[in-house]
């Protein structure tokens, strides 16, 4: 259950649109059910109040539009941010993706999104109405008299279970209160793959990997892939194969991918969100991530703007790739 | 119609296998579902649907369609077509049969695809009547009724029994192999269950979805609709949508050198790829509006033009649930269309 | 029949200023390393993207190593720094995926060092061949 | 063992003559590894020429169909594969597949009818066989225009036979332009479709258009000013496709897939099309 209301969403996009500070607003639009949410561009009063809506479900993280949207627009664009976004938002201004001058960046709380792929594991499909009240959320289904109480901590998406961030990193104006950096436990479950053989390391990724249909959804949605034009859309590039044609294939699309955002990614989590195959995706980055940690030191992308990434940058005494397995195989 | 027992479905398998290789939707270690060949211990799905659709079993994700060698300025053709295994898929839900006329009216049209049309004739499809659709079912808006599937055999599962009825000369050979696993029954339990379901039909929250305002000839009229703006606003432009529908059947026809010689492949592709269009001099689809119009005109309007009105979408949801944003063919028929609630 | 004895085919990116012309004083000096070690002559050890190790594990490489000068001689001075970082981060990656860590490998040979080149790829080939062939990052297609 | 047929396996063509046209355009003459044409085709279709590794592309055939022994493809070097033609050589294997979409109605509508060909760039390239066709039949057909125009003289498209064969037959003019002056060009400047509204054209004819959209875009207005009706105005489209027979998706406009209803089209089956090609 979120602390922060709709209505106080809906108040303040209401009034900054108003009063001329902001063209547009970048929200959370209702969908056919109470979990399908799609994001939205808001231009007027009437559509906020009709469309706006803030729930457990508003999981998709806006930053990565703002690249496009404010190319679009003459003055500026509102956009709500909850604590992960905004790492996204800053690693973009870093990056120089889009004018800082056309944003008006609201930070908002969030206690954690759900996940409704976990929802229908306990309860099954036929949704008819989710309803979110205090640590609980009611079910209530085509299916079943009663309306199923689920309790909210068991449906939290993976990336809320391991958030690493309750502090907003970036904003103009911030509602509700600010919360801390959260100590986590995102890499236990990379860690616990490190600790297998490397047979059981290649069986656990070619089980998962080889369900990818290369629907692209992971680099569309991922606010580090913002490139014009990416090399896996380009016909000369002799890796756009479109389809996972074999086990190779995937494989180098998902290192590649995972490599190219190394030291820029953020760890928001939309690609394993959008998956439409729930590979675990986020593991590949948070691999990286934690790598980083420890050869490089400790970096969060995205914590503060001009940050360099790790991987553009370099010390005389970085340690030499060779002994990366031997520091890990004393560790073990 | 005959029947068998929940028990001996298993060995129902087991005798289909014995002569063709048996695929059935099997739970995967994430809880999603999926095509899995059957041999002994893999358990039938009791999941509403797979996340990927069977059109796979006919036009594969990516297949090879030719080889070449080539020496020097010479050039030679290898035909490499050897779809000839027979094979039956079991348990494929009553929209996705309905898929399968669709793809048949584009790949069997004339000029006839070969590779498609193997396939089809060596596959027996073995349909499974719904029991508890999900919200995002809206198969009945296309006229589907998933109680009674299609397909060469329809089945029905109660809680404790199997029934099959063959509908065409395919079903009735499989079904003679299976003449000792079951026995011949009425249809009482079916049309109880079949009543059952027309019930929850009725209930489903897209119950009252129409295809009213779409259909052949409507193409001035949808066309410049401003609401395709609105809608495709924050289309991500991937492919998964595409991906995962049973209708859709755009392809790629691409070359692979592998330092021996090349292989000449078709692969799925996507009329929502920003790269799906574009040529040398130009791109017919340059903004993301355009090519999200596209996915949907066709489905709704340039389909039924050309195939007498019959829909390119049957209503199976898998977009509803698996599109990053939520943005979906549901949506775009409520508001385009405009006619409906 | 006559069982092929195997060898492992070895992919090794060298930098043209320092690494290259160590191989090509280890010819000079007649220093034996297998044959099967196919050259491929970079700018730079940093000119090797990840695409380019991928690429040729998909083309048949049992194993890929990268060549370059000594941290702190390279030519352009800092590239073999961003090499350092960047193969560290992806051959970790690539033992994460399961691909055993042996295949892979970063060496630092001068132009003096033939003998340093002809050692290296003489261990890093025995190393490689006691893995047997590269099944985990192959391309079917290229095997037929 | 296959015995089904299948279009999208090609046949193996040998090109047995590159002539270069124009800096940019080479004509290539394609024949099957027996020296036989590799199949018959109707004005105005196209087929399906590919370099295995390099990949596929649609072309129209720019040879007449009363030409038996082989056929042309006037090519301009813009993409991947019309690079790697560029650079063959005579006695180079490609492949071929065709005759795809539908060819100008030249053995019905067309008979009796004045023809003006109006053309830019390599836009020649499809019409040349449709001229080609009509010259020969040269009875059927009443007096024949051709305005043609490129950017210089030296883009003009088969100048010679433009010069030595079309322009000196009974009942045809050609009338030619290059958009910028140019020394040893005294024939007109200027662009085509003022060069059209200036010739200021009779509605007795049938029009038949192809070049680059800009071109048709305006050609198209200046014929409607000269009071043509769009049924009278034929033209041809290009679009990326793959299969070459309506089933890729690639090509679809509206409920049409040029490559199988098009490439030709009347205008005003054009305008009831959604206007995005």
């Amino acid at each position: 259950m979120q602390k922060i209301t709709r209505e106080q969403l809906i108040d303040k996009a209401v009034s900054l649109l108003e009063n001329g500070t902001v063209e547009a607003v970048l929200g959370w639009g209702k969908g056919e059910f109470d979990y399908d949410v799609t994001p939205t561009v808001f231009k007027t009063a009437d559509e906020i109040n009709a469309g706006f809506v803030w729930n457990d479900f508003c999981g998709a993280n806006f930053s990565r539009y703002l690249v496009a949207k404010t190319g679009k627009i003459e003055g500026k664009i509102l956009v709500f941010l909850k604590p992960c976004d905004t790492y996204s938002f800053n690693q973009l201004l870093t990056e120089h993706r889009f004018d800082r001058e056309k944003v008006y960046a609201v930070g908002i709380p969030c206690e954690g999104m759900a996940d409704i792929a976990k929802v229908k594991a306990v309860c099954g499909e036929g949704i008819s109405a989710i309803n979110c009240d205090g640590e609980k959320i009611a079910v209530t289904t085509l299916y079943d008299d009663e309306p199923i109480m689920v309790d909210a901590k068991d449906v939290l998406a993976e990336r809320c279970v391991n958030c690493k961030s309750k502090k907003h990193v970036a904003y103009d104006e911030l509602l509700g209160e600010e919360g801390e950096v959260v100590d986590s436990a995102r890499f236990d479950e990379v860690a616990k793959i490190e600790a297998m053989t490397p047979d059981e390391r290649f069986a656990f990724w070619q089980n998962e990997l080889s369900r990818c249909i290369r629907c692209n959804a992971c680099r569309d949605a991922c606010p580090a892939c913002t490139c014009e034009k990416c090399v896996f859309d380009n016909p000369n590039s002799g890796v756009e194969n479109k389809a996972p044609a074999n086990s190779f294939e995937e494989k180098m699309f998902h290192i590649i991918r995972a490599f190219h955002v190394a030291g820029r990614c953020t760890d928001c989590g939309e690609c394993s969100r959008v998956c439409p195959q729930n590979i675990p995706l986020h593991l590949l980055n948070r691999k990286f991530i934690k790598d980083i940690n420890e050869f490089y030191g400790e970096y969060q992308a995205g914590a503060e703007v001009g940050s360099r990434a790790p991987l553009v940058d370099y010390t005389t005494g970085d340690i030499e790739p060779g002994e990366v397995f031997d520091r890990r195989d004393t560790n073990a | 119609m005959r029947k068998c027992s929940l028990e001996s479905l298993n060995s129902v398998f087991a005798e289909i296998a014995k002569a063709a290789t048996l695929y059935i939707p099997a739970d995967r270690t994430d809880g999603s579902a999926v095509y899995t060949k059957w041999e002994e211990g893999v358990v039938y799905s009791n999941a509403l649907n797979t996340v990927r659709s069977p059109k796979d079993f006919f036009f594969p994700q990516m297949e090879n369609l030719m080889e070449f060698k080539t020496q020097g300025k010479t050039i030679e053709i290898i035909d490499t077509r050897s779809e000839t295994e027979d094979f039956v898929v079991f348990g494929v839900r009553a929209c996705d049969v309905k898929s399968f006329e669709i793809l048949d009216r584009v790949f069997l049209s004339e000029p006839v695809d070969s590779y498609y049309a193997a396939r089809r004739a060596h596959g027996v499809i073995v349909s499974m009547a719904c029991t508890r659709p999900s919200e995002t079912c809206f198969c009945q808006t296309f006229g589907i009724n998933p109680a009674e599937p299609a397909g060469d055999i329809s089945v029905w599962k109660t809680e404790t029994e199997v029934f099959f009825k063959s509908n065409t000369e395919k079903g009735v050979a499989l079904m003679q192999k299976l003449e000792a696993l079951t026995e011949e029954c009425t249809e009482e339990a079916v049309d109880a269950q079949k009543e059952k379901i027309s019930a929850v039909m009725k209930k489903l929250p897209l119950a009252n979805l129409t295809t009213e305002g779409f259909g052949g000839g409507k193409t001035k009229e949808l066309f410049d609709n401003p609401a395709w703006e609105e809608l495709s606003q924050t289309c991500l432009g991937c492919g998964t949508c595409t991906f995962v529908c049973p209708t859709c059947q755009c392809y790629d026809i691409k070359d692979f050198n592998t330092g021996k010689g090349v292989i000449r492949y078709r692969c799925w592709d996507s009329c929502m790829y920003s790269e799906f269009t574009r040529m040398a001099h130009g791109n017919n689809r340059l903004t993301q509006k355009e090519r999200f119009r596209q996915r949907f005109m066709h489905k709704l309007v340039y389909y039924p033009e050309n195939n007498d009105g019959l829909f390119s979408c049957v209503g199976c949801g898998r977009c509803l649930a698996k599109c990053p944003i939520s943005m979906n063919i549901v949506k775009v028929m409520k508001k385009i269309g405009g006619s409906n609630e | 029949m006559q069982v092929k004895e195997y060898k492992p085919l070895i992919v090794a990116f060298c930098c043209n200023w320092c690494s290259y012309a160590g191989a090509d004083l280890a010819g000079n000096n007649r220093l034996a390393y297998p044959a099967d070690v196919k050259i491929i002559r970079v700018p730079c050890s940093c000119r090797v993207n990840p695409m380019f190790v991928l690429r040729a594990f998909q083309r048949g490489a049992d194993g890929v190593i990268i060549c370059g000068c000594h941290p702190g001689d390279c030519h352009y001075t800092s590239g073999n720094y961003y090499t350092r970082r960047r193969m560290a981060a992806l051959f970790s990656m690539l033992d994460y995926l399961g691909i055993e860590k042996e295949r892979t490998r970063v060496e630092w040979v001068s132009a003096a060092e033939g003998a340093k080149f002809a050692a290296t790829m003489n261990d890093f080939a025995e190393k490689v061949a006691a893995l047997g062939e590269n099944k985990r990052l192959e391309d079917l297609r290229c095997k037929k | 063992m296959n015995n089904r047929a299948e279009t999208l396996i090609p046949k193996v063509g040998v090109i047995t003559d590159v002539r270069i046209d124009t800096p940019d355009i080479k004509t290539f003459r394609v024949v099957t590894t027996d020296g036989k044409k590799a199949f018959g085709h109707k004005p105005g279709q196209c087929a399906m020429l590919s370099i295995p590794g390099v990949g596929e592309a649609m072309f129209s055939i720019t040879s007449s169909p009363t030409n038996e022994e082989f056929m042309e493809f006037s090519i301009k070097k813009c993409g991947c594969v019309t690079e790697w033609l560029h650079q063959a050589e005579v006695g180079q294997q490609i492949t071929i597949r065709g005759p795809y979409g539908n060819p100008f109605p030249v053995d019905d509508v067309f008979v009796g009818k004045n023809l003006l060909f109006i053309a830019g760039g390599v836009g020649l390239a499809p019409l040349r066989s449709v001229i080609n066709y009509c010259r020969h039949y040269r009875d059927r057909y009443g007096d024949i225009d051709i305005v043609y125009g490129s950017r210089s003289k030296d883009d003009l498209l088969d100048y010679k036979e433009i010069i030595d064969e079309w322009a000196t037959d009974a009942g045809v003019n050609v009338h030619l332009t290059i958009d910028n002056p140019q020394e040893g060009w005294d024939g007109h400047v200027g662009f085509v479709p003022n060069y059209v509204k200036e010739l200021g054209f009779d509605t007795n004819k049938t029009a038949i258009l192809c070049g680059p959209p800009i071109m048709i875009k305006f050609t198209l207005e200046g014929l409607c000013g000269l009071g043509f009706d769009k049924t009278q105005i034929y033209t041809t489209l290009e679009l990326r496709m793959k299969c070459g027979v309506g089933k890729c998706g690639r090509c679809n406009v509206g409920s049409k897939y040029v490559c199988k209803d098009g490439p030709v089209f009347r205008c005003d089956e054009l305008d009831e099309l959604p206007s995005e090609y």
